[in-house]
């Protein structure tokens, strides 16, 4: 039986603070070019579980395979180098700095690989492009509103060009114009990188998702297809069912 | 402001800086000469923890740890040469390495924020207590005594490179001195704007996203530590070229204390914040203790006092920020005109951009 | 707002500048329009040090004010121009410069720790300012261009040791700062209590900053000495001999030092801390001669509430004066004349006794006194005329080496 | 046997007053996140205010233990009124505040009382343990320690104001929804902090020479104290102390005092390069 290795891959990943169990147990793989969402309640343990792919923390227990690279514990520039983005859930940029130095940074750090000043000069005017900042791309991102925040986190990830985009959140607080954007970027990127993406918004996971992982009780609850996670009782009841009754 | 006439502007002033330190002589008495000496090349110290601190985010309370092994490098070195060529590599050699060996162990071990300026004290803290225990002939380095806390008198001071011979006048050494400052603030300008300084700012304004992009935050800290390190001792050689004096009290925690003021005085984040500052204070503290009414430390506290509650973000930003205001003042005075409102942004400045 | 406040800032420090830019200390000549002679002095009168210098200061105007009133130097009335150097080591250096290349003075007096002597000698020796030391320090200075006019330890601790040998025992148990000065005299206090058949269990050192010695007080209490002998200097240090009789040691162990009362510590401690310590400088305000008497009402008339008048305070007055015979002799402020003209040997009778230059260490060959604290007050026990500094002239003779310039670490054979 | 007891006492006592020193320190720097640069001043008005009141006729205990903490807690309370105040957050400009306000102290103590002062008698007599005497003021320090410790544990642990000032160190904007003002909890923290300095100051100034630069001989110690102790106030700063302590003073007798020091720093580097949140980081989390 010749499979092909999954992209990334957890084996009974485990995250203790204390006596606190975040993620207990998980057993989870992507293949190469899949887009997966990543549904949950608040503390289901999705959070955790980036910060652990991206070495932000170091497992209690258990393995992370990143291709054929053991990545757990490792430290995350370490774990970036091999290839995996991250936008995290609050704006994570340089706050001091401007748009088109903060797309740079990543840039520089991708083309660093091809060793071209020019190629990275490229790769910020196409970002900027992409994620429309190019009229503010001298202004400092501190001063821009949340939303744009956001999107210049996006940009510093798609300019490092990783392997692997996990994406947390990346609709919260969007317009619903901007929200269409960011799934039709997503699924422009999907093309050529496999994604993670948490997210809470229904509407949007069904714009863009494929196969849904379930979190609950910082365990994996159900893996299936979008339509089978929203038609499941117990996927409603832990989950969109407090939804709606809030 | 836009690129090219901030880039015109900061070559102007450095032309002029140029100008001013090969005119001075002409122009004040021999005492002010030594003066302005002392200044720059404690200025120079200054720039080492403006650039550290400002733009490596990195507060270190001992940064007489290097200045002070500057010194006493260059001092031991110069006393057994007997010429100063070997002794000022080495005053920038010496520190340089120590601030890899310590930063090594502290940012690889993860001590960060005011762990790591109780760390730099106490090695300040040992150091002093080091060299002050070093009186006697049984503390020697070849035949330089290290004397204890009274020190080494007559260090050698600075001579023409490679000829022991020719020692610098009061004048050549104001010139070496004038444009190490100048040189300093260049290299230190220019390296900001390499990538290196720009990931440095990245890593200081936010080290996880630096190493959620790839960037390893422990050494991008340690590089920059280890430039601060080498230039601070690059201060401590110019500081005994001035006196030819060298003791324990370089370790002193006043004077640590005294570069931060320098630097807060001045304007953190900024390259020519901790000169002014540091210029400023030496001046100050010059001036008062040739008088006799007032206790100079009631004088000098007081001072620092208000300054802190008048100017909090010290002199050469709210100084940038003022020339800014009027600045856009006078744009929209003039497009208003012609009916066009701008889509400005709100005020202030990146702390890293200048 | 911040314009205003910037302005209300240049303000004041212009005016400021204005105001220092008056020389400190104004007094009134009756000399028609002759140039002064600019008399520099560089002492602390802020900071740690404070204590040793504001005295010193005092005499320093005294001297400079009793001269002009007795018409001056060569018909010349002096200037003083006194730094506040704060205690830092580097505004020794730099306001070294300001009294050498700005102020172009005729004479430097001044430094009080061996470090701020170290830092400003080179200045002085470079830019050619005759320079006076007056503290009592460790010896070894021999520099033609410099004079210590204070005591050195073949002055006071010889004569200290064998008496307080006697009265207790013949064990000690040296104390001293961690420092130069303390280490010296501490191996001297190790010479000469062998010298006398004594013996030294332990030699402590202890850093400016120690200020709990709970643990050095058992050490000591285990060790049994008959005597302790302690060179400790400074503020924190007086910790101790609190700490050692609120222990109850102080009727068990006698103390001698040779810096306990330098300041004015036996009129700060209680009476019960200083009790029965013994001492010996080249001065005491206890002094019971007339010249002594009336240099302490002088300096009582000029500042009412003066500390404790001590060596350094006279030692300071003396050396000006010397300076002074120095320039009569010579006729002139030339240095080197006025080098040699010192070098033949001059004295003075000063409140301490007669006071002479020592020709070949640049030293001063002055009477030490032997005392005790008696109720807060130093009780003067014994007189020691003309004691020679032998330890300097162990190894300093600028007769035969003029070109001499260095700090011996004297090698101490015990 | 009697050398072990009066080591141990010595270690005790060592533990204690550092205890004593940080403490005031820990509560402003702990809570506030201000490192007071003026600390070591701070302990310096203490022994004044206990001295000059002793001097003036005031009973010894009264002007350690009441007119000493009292004082310094109104010099603190003065001062965070008309200078910390604007500068909670920035932690660079109250160190150059305090810096300043540290010269403006000794400035000021210097110009009306001089460089030197007059001290007072160490009260109670020494006793013997064997062939060792030792003062009763060792264990009088020590008790004071302890009674500080248990009883800034108590504010902290049971009076609504502990309660509160934890709630706005944790999260000040939460209490300022609860309707308590941020202000007013600082306020009475930092004057806290100082009365605590203030005591300690007063209660060691029978055994140190006073003088208006004694301050600068404590102040790096505490601080660096304080750090390794970590975020706990009592836990961190206790445990510190004696840790501290213990190195310091058996370093001090088993070499010299100066080795004694550069042992001490040399444990603080140790263990803040092991343990990067302080001791209580690790072994006391969530105690105070």
């Amino acid at each position: 039986m010749a499979e092909i290795a999954p992209l990334l891959e957890t084996r009974n990943l485990t995250m203790r603070f204390g006596g606190v169990v975040a993620n207990d147990d998980v057993n989870f793989a992507l293949e190469e070019m899949e887009l997966r969402c990543l549904i949950g309640p608040n503390g289901a343990g999705k959070s955790t579980f980036f910060k652990m792919l991206t070495g932000q923390l170091t497992p209690t227990q258990g393995t992370i395979r990143f291709r054929t690279h053991p990545i757990a514990g490792n430290l995350p520039h370490q774990i970036a180098r091999l290839g995996i983005g991250i936008k995290t859930q609050i704006p994570n940029v340089f706050n001091g700095l401007s748009v088109r130095e903060n797309v740079w940074l990543a840039a520089a750090r991708a083309a660093r690989r091809e060793a071209s000043a020019k190629r990275a000069a490229a790769i910020v005017d196409e970002v900027l492009e992409r994620i429309r900042l190019g009229g503010l791309a001298e202004a400092i991102v501190g001063q821009l509103s949340h939303g744009q925040r956001q999107w210049v986190e996006i940009g510093t990830v798609l300019a490092a060009e990783p392997e692997l985009i996990l994406l947390d959140e990346p609709a919260a607080g969007m317009t619903d114009e901007e929200t269409a954007r960011t799934a039709e970027i997503i699924r422009e990127i999907n093309r050529t990188r496999a994604l993670i993406v948490v997210e809470h918004d229904m509407e949007f996971i069904k714009m863009i998702a494929k196969k849904v992982t379930v979190f609950h009780q910082g365990r994996i609850m159900m893996e299936d297809t979008v339509e089978a996670v929203l038609a499941d009782s117990r996927v409603r009841d832990v989950y969109l069912g407090k939804k709606v009754a809030a | 402001m836009n690129g090219p006439v901030k880039l015109t502007l900061q070559a102007l002033a450095i032309l002029a800086a140029c100008v001013a330190v090969a005119v001075m002589p002409s122009y004040v008495d021999l005492f002010q000469l030594m003066q302005f000496t002392l200044f720059c090349s404690m200025a120079v110290l200054a720039l080492s923890l403006g650039f550290i601190w400002g733009f490596g985010g990195i507060l270190s309370f001992g940064q007489t740890a290097f200045f002070g092994l500057g010194a006493y490098a260059y001092a031991v070195t110069a006393i057994n040469f007997q010429d100063s060529t070997p002794a000022i590599l080495l005053a920038v050699l010496v520190p340089a390495l120590f601030a890899l060996a310590l930063g090594y162990f502290v940012f690889y071990g993860r001590i960060s924020d005011v762990y790591l300026g109780v760390i730099t004290l106490t090695v300040t803290l040992i150091l002093f207590n080091v060299f002050n225990s070093t009186a006697g002939d049984a503390y020697a380095i070849g035949s330089a005594r290290l004397g204890g806390f009274n020190g080494m008198p007559a260090v050698p001071t600075f001579n023409m490179p490679f000829d022991p011979s020719s020692i610098l006048f009061p004048e050549q050494s104001w010139y070496v001195t004038g444009g190490a400052l100048i040189a300093v603030y260049l290299g230190l300008r220019l390296l900001l704007r390499s990538s290196f300084g720009r990931v440095a700012i990245a890593v200081r304004e936010n080290e996880t996203r630096a190493a959620l992009l790839g960037y390893d935050p422990r050494l991008v800290k340690l590089l920059v530590f280890v430039v601060g390190g080498g230039v601070a001792g690059l201060a401590g050689a110019l500081y005994v070229n001035w006196g030819a004096f060298v003791g324990p009290t370089i370790f002193a925690l006043s004077l640590s204390a005294e570069i931060i003021i320098w630097i807060c005085i001045g304007g953190l984040g900024t390259l020519i914040g901790p000169i002014v500052g540091c210029f400023l204070i030496e001046y100050l503290v010059s001036q008062i203790g040739t008088q006799q009414a007032f206790n100079a430390n009631l004088v000098l506290g007081a001072i620092l006092v208000v300054f802190v509650l008048l100017l909090p973000k010290g002199l050469v930003p709210t100084v940038r920020d003022l020339l800014l205001a009027a600045g856009r003042l006078a744009r929209e005075r003039n497009r208003r005109p012609a009916g066009e409102e701008t889509h400005a942004l709100p005020g202030g400045h990146p702390v890293g951009a200048e | 707002m911040m314009t205003i406040s910037r302005r209300k800032f240049l303000k004041t420090t212009v005016s400021a500048s204005a105001a220092l830019a008056a020389p400190g200390i104004s007094t009134r000549y009756a000399f028609g329009s002759e140039d002064p002679i600019k008399v520099g002095s560089l002492l602390d009168q802020s900071g740690a040090i404070a204590s040793s210098g504001v005295t010193m200061v005092t005499a320093m105007e005294q001297g400079i004010a009793e001269i002009n009133d007795a018409g001056g130097l060569l018909g010349r009335p002096l200037k003083l121009i006194q730094y506040d150097t704060q205690s830092n080591i580097q505004l020794y250096s730099q306001y070294a410069q300001q009294l050498a290349l700005k102020d172009r003075v005729d004479v430097v007096h001044g430094g009080i720790t061996s470090a701020s002597r170290e830092a400003i000698r080179p200045t002085f020796d470079r830019f050619r300012v005759l320079y006076f030391y007056n503290v009592l320090y460790e010896g070894g200075v021999c520099d033609r261009d410099t004079f210590c006019t204070g005591t050195t330890p073949a002055q006071t601790v010889e004569k200290l040791v064998p008496y307080a040998m006697k009265k207790s025992g013949k064990k000690a148990y040296i104390i001293a700062a961690d420092y130069n000065y303390g280490q010296i005299t501490a191996k001297w206090m190790t010479k000469y209590m062998q010298d006398n058949g004594g013996e030294v269990l332990s030699v402590d050192f202890f850093p400016l900053d120690v200020t709990n010695f709970g643990p050095t007080i058992s050490k000591i209490q285990e060790a049994k000495p008959d005597l302790i002998l302690s060179a400790l200097v400074g503020g924190n240090h007086v910790s101790f001999y609190r700490q050692w009789q609120s222990a109850g040691m102080k009727d068990q162990i006698p103390i001698a030092s040779t810096t306990f009362g330098l300041v004015n510590e036996p009129s700060t401690v209680e009476a019960a801390v200083s009790q029965g310590i013994y001492g010996c400088y080249g001065y005491y305000e206890e002094l019971d001669t007339p010249e002594s008497k009336a240099f302490v009402e002088k300096l009582k008339k000029r500042w009412p509430q003066i500390p404790y008048i001590s060596e350094l305070t006279a030692a300071t007055y003396e050396g000006l004066y010397l300076w002074a015979e120095g320039v009569k002799k010579a006729g002139s402020l030339d240095r080197m004349k006025v080098i040699e003209a010192l070098e033949t040997g001059v004295s003075y009778k000063g409140p301490s006794g007669e006071v002479k230059l020592d020709p070949a260490t640049h030293h001063t060959v002055r009477n030490a006194y032997l005392a005790v604290v008696e109720d807060k007050k130093w009780n003067v026990l014994e007189t020691f005329k003309a004691v020679p500094p032998s330890d300097t002239a162990s190894v300093c003779d600028l007769l035969k080496n003029p070109a001499d310039n260095q700090q011996y670490v004297i090698d101490i054979k015990a | 046997m009697d050398l072990a007891a009066i080591l141990a006492l010595n270690v005790v006592n060592g533990a204690a007053s550092l205890f004593l020193l940080c403490l005031g320190l820990a509560i402003i720097f702990g809570m506030m996140r201000i490192i007071n640069l003026a600390h070591g001043e701070f302990v310096m008005l203490g022994a004044y205010a206990a001295v000059i009141s002793a001097n003036a006729g005031v009973n010894i205990f009264v002007a350690m233990l009441v007119v000493a903490p009292l004082f310094v807690g109104l010099v603190g309370l003065v001062v965070e009124r008309c200078l910390i105040r604007f500068l909670y957050g920035r932690l660079v400009d109250s160190m150059l505040a305090t810096w300043g306000l540290s010269l403006l102290i000794v400035g000021l103590v210097t110009t009306i009382f001089g460089n030197t002062m007059q001290g007072v008698a160490t009260p109670f007599g020494g006793f013997s343990i064997g062939a060792y005497r030792t003062s009763w003021y060792t264990l009088f320090l020590l008790a004071v320690a302890l009674v500080m410790l248990v009883l800034i544990y108590a504010i902290l642990r049971y009076t609504r104001f502990g309660l509160i000032a934890r709630a706005v160190m944790q999260n000040p904007e939460m209490a300022a929804v609860l309707g308590v003002s941020p202000a007013r909890i600082y306020m009475a923290t930092f004057s806290l902090g100082a009365a605590v300095t203030g005591l300690a100051g007063g209660v060691l100034a029978p055994v140190s020479g006073i003088t208006p630069v004694m301050g600068g001989a404590y102040v790096a110690k505490a601080f660096i104290t304080v750090v390794g102790g970590g975020a706990a106030i009592i836990s961190g700063t206790s445990s510190a102390s004696a840790l501290f302590g213990l190195v310091n003073q058996l370093g001090a007798y088993l070499t010299t005092p100066v080795y004694g020091e550069v042992v001490l720093f040399l444990a603080a580097i140790v263990l803040i390069r092991l343990l990067p949140q302080g001791i209580s980081g690790r072994f006391f989390k969530g105690t105070i």
